[in-house]
């Protein structure tokens, strides 16, 4: 039985589209992508029901190589978007993805809300804690003393932390992979599509040109032990501010209504004071 | 020629001189009688004198008025500030306990309404709507509808309230038929109160030419057959009609409200309203939603419309249809955000790098709002691009009666479909003749692409080629060529045969109509034209407009002649600027003469 | 000593300006403004060398009411305005003020970049869980169900937690006050002052008008024990998370560099690579 | 007349393409020559084709060139990309071991360059520099100041790679000498190599037509005395002389390096450098900046600009100097990042809600730019406004030789400080005639004030009083005027008393001066006009230079014309409007071409 449920009766090819990707040689986002279409493949969405919003970025680029509609926006500005497809037919299935400039600075605004709202969207973000497209300057992921073309006598801001923030806004799922460990980032992705709610994978992906922190990475993931209580986020939050070290699996989950769910349950609540129309409404101002 | 009478409340905020005004305005509204209302607001947020100016009149009211025929004052200060607003020989109204008027040569109604309410009722609270029942009495409005519309709006969650106020408006009535029942200077006597006091606009301006009998017209208009409706309700309430589904929105003055009606009624419509964390969000959103298949728009005003500038831009170019009102205030920066100002129209036309094109739609009525909003969706669907609305301050929140829309009539364009079975490749944006691309939806199978703000070939691809750019610039501009051909409305008024001309657009219509009247009744050969849409001009019309006319006066409420430059800009237009840049609204009076200006000079 | 210490020198009343504020009778932005001059007056700043920003809604108005420098700037953006006025003259001292709206919506994307450069700028949010300004609509931090005049049928997202969210993107000194506990809240606020950092008062403040919160914030603050320990993070996010009471004082306080002593750093850094002068630059080109 | 040659390279990106180019320039640049350099980039992160031309020239050299007189291919694609761009009889030097041209007509000169830096040299990453040498000795430069520049650029942190990139240079000239020793088709021996390269653009296109000798040249003219600097490199180093002492950005192309090499440089300067958030925060922090007392700029592309519409009105409106480079690129929305374009005009001008006075500066050239950044920064602090730079990815990105700029003539406007002592209460937003108040800055005492984008009087207290916004306006559009005043510069060329005239804006001055002095010489009297200030426009010179002409010819790269619009909306003036909107930059050719149809139909 457990075996029969593992065959993948989509193929991960099926996702392809015959856009050749854009990226360098080497870029962790080619792992991503890999593990996108084997999360795709297992979920079993059908490319017409699935809508993949970017912003801008390399890693933006992501929705033209996946058959599937997508919305490659602007710089920052995939959550609000990809919330708006989502609200508009609760019955597609939603992915977001992008940058860790595109997500946590100009984007960052939008984060904690599509957080509270607990729309059902799976959010990626491809963090190489560089800018990749502009060419290599810091990001907000950027480690202080990095030295990039804006930080040239090395950064002098912390670090942001992604998971903690996601934690801080009450996303109800939240997860970190790392490219570099194809069947684990397959496997969030695959459980971050599948929870009911606003979901975040925070993907470790090394930018191989502006900043190839493969060895720095390797050298510091490790799997959550499994043991690890999901729904307890303060211990989510401990591991989160773990720094020397990178935890890599599911941080913390909650179930909650989604948005959608909420937002319907408006629609009754409004119904049940009359149905509506056009000419009844207008009477109110006669 | 039709006759109007303008009623001015004057108090401090929290004495219900908005109460007072709306009861008085929807209470004529249900008579029949045409009604505009006008009002200002406390700059602070712990009050300060507000004004509500109420306009009636047997043909439709189509500006705040110039001048108050009635002036009810609530304290001296209200007193003091609006006297000078009221023509020679206008009716005083007041709050004997809390002024004490000079002779200004004024008509003088002075009532206890303090001690009315206060002894008489014990509800304080209730001057208001005493003052709104001896008003209705000396202005000859019947006591029954009146107080139809207290116990409808004034109590509607508590009926003891309902009460005291029917009470209160009852006591006002009563004052005035037991204490006036005089002749006096305006020929009203207990039995001919009221009747007489719309005014002949043309005719002459003094209070000895009283205009059709008020019951007359009562009883020969359909009290029903109109509604009593903001701008910016005509807006939402269009925007349903329109088949809008989808609202973000961010809080901002003067445009709140559109947001806060749907919030309550398009859920009920199957559409969900977001209040998103700002108006990039907002817009973004309902990009999205667009893209989704639903009919979406948001609503802003002036530093809102500023932050959409990049979102506007790259719906665009990805080709999504989207509707963004802006309901412009008094800029630059926060600038006065309870004021009006017609200042973002280069904005409009332009914001954003790059070349984007859209479609801008200008309503210049309440009732124009209500039908170009559905306009302003159509042409969103049809040519899938951003439509923005132009509305402002003293269009938003001023309201009028208008007919009541037969909604079986509004027409609502449907997008049109690719045919999927075809195409072995679906090409979204596909090069065509008329620069219009099918547009697939997700959940459409075969219609799978990314649509996407880069610049793209047929497909969609990006795509940096240099023929490709141009071919796409090309295309977009097409598309705003053919809603020209389409849509190119114009309201043209006055002369057949003019010889000065009355260009603007927007708010100002109405004011710019009651001019041209009063000019042409002087013997000016005048005409008015407004375009409904800004962009893209309606070339043909406005040029031979402009083509055999001695002199062309262009009305806007800014400083630097947007509109103006704009027709300089397309057609090489020379043309007398009339600009208003205090934050208030024009007045008919303010164009009347400029027309009369350039007619002697002529 | 100790009593001669507590002598104020300056009074309070040296910073009050001419303008009469504008807010509505029983408004909690009057106790904010009241704590605010007893704090100034205490840490004895000049009112020459003081700088407050804000941005746009009712709270937002506070600057004209101090006698000091201000720039009531626009809608969200206090914090990088104030960033920038810090760096260009690091003797000023600086403080941000304004609404939950302001900080935490349109100008949430701020936040945890003024946290992360760690500016030495005092962000005094003045929080009554609705839009004052523009007439009581719902705020990120409006509670679920709460009925505003955007949210009829109540609100259906949850609210942000600004506390846990300060902590999540590393401010280095968080606090909360309440307007009704003024004493308290002039004592946060002198502290938040001599804090070196960024540092953060959440000052829970109700709107009469919109949202009259003053029963419900009363029954629901506490102090927090004296024998919290401002150093651990983890126990800041343990009273972060508290829901259904309120409490109040400090958080969290992490000593770190501020912003202006790493550029500084950098300066240094930079001027040992040889001492500047155009035409030596203008070498480089030749 | 002058001489000029245009040299491409082409090659797949991280062939070293650049870099090539970047050792030709300089080492040219060193010589004497003037030089100018243009570059494309692959769309793609993961590489593709580029090139990199450089134009060398006896006189200052102002546009790319039209058409390559030598190429220098690396590889098959390269070579058919860009074949088409050589001129008859032109010089084709190539790698022999990658690929084998059919007979064009060319001059061939095929090297082994792949087998000389493999096997020869063994180190295959220097087959760029290789071609380097044989491309220098081809044109006759000399060994040794490309050895310098070789050396000194491309081996700073390795001294081993420096040496290896020498031999490989070397290895390239030696290559030629010893096998080109034969008088070809160009009459070039190994005696003569060089020298002769300089063609006369004006009396004949073939390459019969030589200039003069290089020697000559370079012995003639001063070679430290010129810089070569891109158009961005120009806009940093302009914003030091200027004494800016901020800088807060968020890089984007093509204006990031902007910021970069601020990063670098302005903390050696006392200054600062902040990357921010977004461009929201690049703007307010330069604003906030700027309000504490320091020169404070942001350097964006037209996204960005978009973004910042809301903060540039708020500096406008509460008078706060701020200094803004919009590097344009191909829009609209995120378009095409890599390629240029003039589109963003419209938004420079009236970006952002209500009318907010800013004033428009578009640089003409790489030492315009320089000179023009120090200007923005001056009138930014006389006029207490927003100024807008306006370049675009041509000019920010080509590299150009400027004559030294000597420092000490920069003249630095200083703020015009209030004088505290008299003034019993400070008004910071003062009435005056020329609409200037004097500014305190924190830590001033008695310079207390509250500065804020609300309309506000002349305290800075929030007003919404119509007279107070009246006047608030109309002060705030006196400093433009006054700007207007004081700042009239144009850049006008050509015929002295022409009929046709040649208007443009921005980076494409130095095509329509190239192409000017082509029609001249064909007779037609023709001259061109660029303003160097866009906001405010220079009324009279244009008017006046306008005046006289039988047809005006606006070029721009855009597709709506918005200059000409422009034009148009101030002063009435049509034109013909000659524009490119395919991500190119114009060439001499395009307007020479234009201008003579003009002519020819005259
Ligand atoms: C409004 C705006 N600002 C700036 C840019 C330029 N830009 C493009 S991608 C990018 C950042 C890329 O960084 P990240 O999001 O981390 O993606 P990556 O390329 O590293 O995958 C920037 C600043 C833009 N396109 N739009
Ligand atoms: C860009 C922009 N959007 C919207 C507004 C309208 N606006 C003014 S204040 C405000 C929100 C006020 O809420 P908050 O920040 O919580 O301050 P409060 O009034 O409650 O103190 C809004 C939406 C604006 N001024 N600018
Ligand atoms: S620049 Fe970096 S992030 Fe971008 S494609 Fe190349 S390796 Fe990937
Ligand atoms: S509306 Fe609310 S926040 Fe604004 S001043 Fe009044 S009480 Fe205070
Ligand atoms: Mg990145
Ligand atoms: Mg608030």
């Amino acid at each position: 039985m457990a075996e029969a449920e593992m065959v993948t009766r989509r193929s991960p090819l099926e996702y392809k589209s015959d856009l050749k990707p854009v990226w360098c040689a080497g870029c962790g986002a080619y792992g991503a992508l890999a593990s996108l279409y084997r999360a795709l493949a297992n979920i079993e969405v059908r490319p017409e029901n699935l809508v993949i919003v970017s912003g801008i970025g390399c890693t933006s680029r992501l929705p033209g190589f996946v058959k599937a509609y997508g919305f490659h926006t602007v710089h920052g500005r995939s959550l609000p978007i990809a919330t708006g497809v989502k609200v508009a037919n609760p019955a597609l299935t939603v992915l977001a993805v992008g940058g860790d400039g595109d997500g946590l600075a100009i984007g960052g605004g939008h984060f904690p809300h599509a957080a509270r709202r607990n729309v059902d969207i799976t959010y990626v973000m491809l963090d190489n804690s560089v800018y990749g497209q502009t060419k290599g300057q810091s990001s907000p992921t950027s480690l202080p003393d990095a030295e990039t073309k804006t930080t040239p006598y090395g950064a002098v801001e912390s670090a942001l932390n992604p998971m903690a923030m996601a934690l801080a806004y009450d996303v109800s799922f939240i997860a970190q992979g790392y490219v570099g460990n194809a069947q684990q980032l397959t496997d969030i992705i695959q459980q971050a599509m599948r929870h009911k709610g606003f979901s975040f994978v925070h993907a470790l992906s090394p930018c191989v040109t502006f900043n190839d922190s493969y060895q720095y990475l390797q050298s510091r993931v490790f799997d959550i032990p499994q043991d690890h209580d999901v729904h307890d986020k303060i211990k989510a939050f401990q591991l989160a501010l773990i720094t020397d070290r990178l935890p890599l699996g599911v941080f913390y989950v909650d179930n909650r209504p989604t948005f959608e769910e909420e937002l319907e349950a408006v629609r009754q609540k409004a119904l049940s004071r009359g149905k509506a129309s056009i000419d009844s409404l207008l009477d109110h101002f006669a | 020629m039709s006759k109007d009478m303008t009623v001015r409340i004057g108090g401090e905020s929290g004495e219900g001189v908005i109460t007072a005004g709306e009861v008085l305005a929807l209470a004529s509204a249900r008579l029949g009688l045409h009604v505009h209302t006008y009002r200002t607001y406390p700059a602070e947020m712990r009050g300060g004198p507000a004004i509500f100016q109420v306009r009636l009149g047997d043909q439709p009211v189509l500006s705040q008025g110039d001048i108050a025929d009635v002036l009810l004052a609530f304290n001296t200060e209200a007193y003091h500030n609006n006297r000078g607003d009221v023509r020679p020989n206008g009716v005083l109204i007041y709050d004997a306990d809390a002024l004490k008027p000079a002779d200004d040569g004024f008509i003088y109604y002075g009532l206890p309404l303090t001690t009315i309410a206060t002894r008489q009722l014990g509800y304080s609270r209730g001057k208001n709507i005493v003052a709104v029942g001896a008003l209705a009495a000396i202005l000859g409005l019947p006591q029954s509808a009146l107080e139809t519309v207290v116990g409808e709006k004034l109590g509607r969650k508590n009926e003891q309230i309902a009460r005291k106020n029917v009470a209160a408006l009852i006591a006002g009535f009563d004052y005035v038929h037991t204490n006036f029942s005089r002749t006096d200077r305006l020929g009203i006597t207990s039995s001919n109160i009221g009747g007489h006091l719309l005014l002949d606009r043309v005719e002459g301006r003094g209070l000895s030419a009283l205009g059709t009998p008020l019951a007359e017209r009562v009883e020969a208009g359909d009290p029903r057959g109109q509604l009593l409706l903001s701008g910016n309700q005509a807006i939402a309430l269009g925007a349903l009609a329109a088949g809008c589904k989808f609202f973000a929105g961010y809080p901002i003055t003067p445009a709140t409200d559109i947001m806060e009606l749907l919030a309550a009624e398009l859920p009920r419509f199957g559409g969900n309203v977001v209040q998103t964390e700002d108006e990039i969000a907002a817009l973004s959103a309902a990009i999205g939603a667009s893209y989704a298949g639903v009919k979406a728009m948001t609503a802003t005003s002036g530093p809102g419309l500023s932050l959409m500038s990049e979102l506007i831009n790259l719906a665009s170019t990805a080709e999504i249809p989207v509707v963004i009102v802006d309901s412009q205030r008094a800029g630059p920066s926060t600038g006065m955000p309870t004021k009006t100002e017609q200042s973002d129209l280069n904005h409009m036309l332009y914001g954003g790098h790059g070349e984007a094109p859209r479609i801008v739609i200008a309503p210049t009525s309440v009732e124009d709002a209500f039908y170009k909003i559905v306009t302003a969706f159509n042409l969103a669907e049809r040519y899938q691009m951003p439509v923005i609305v132009a509305m402002d301050q003293s269009l938003s929140l001023r309201t009028q009666t208008i007919p009541r829309p037969q909604t079986d009539d509004i027409r609502i364009v449907a997008r049109e479909v690719p045919d999927l079975r075809q195409a072995v490749e679906y090409k979204r944006y596909a090069l065509t003749t008329s620069g219009v691309s099918a547009r697939a939806i997700p959940s459409e199978v075969g219609g799978l692409h990314v649509a996407t703000g880069l610049e793209h070939d047929e497909y969609g691809h990006p795509s940096y080629d240099p023929y490709v750019h141009r071919s796409m610039v090309a295309k977009r501009y097409q598309k705003l060529a053919e809603a020209g051909e389409e849509f190119r409305e114009v309201h043209r008024f006055g002369a057949a045969a003019p010889n000065i001309g009355v260009v603007g657009w927007g708010s100002t219509e109405g004011a710019a109509r009651e001019a041209v009247t009063l000019a042409q009744a002087k013997g000016i050969a005048v005409a008015g034209l407004y375009p409904s849409a800004l962009s893209p001009l309606p070339e043909e019309e406005i040029t031979s407009f402009a083509r055999s006319l001695r002199a062309l006066i262009v009305v806007e409420a800014n400083y630097t002649g947007q509109f103006a430059g704009l027709l300089r800009a397309k057609y090489g237009l020379d043309s007398i600027h009339l600009n208003r840049f205090d934050g208030l609204p024009f007045t008919a009076e303010d164009i009347f003469r400029k027309i009369k200006e350039v007619a002697d000079n002529g």
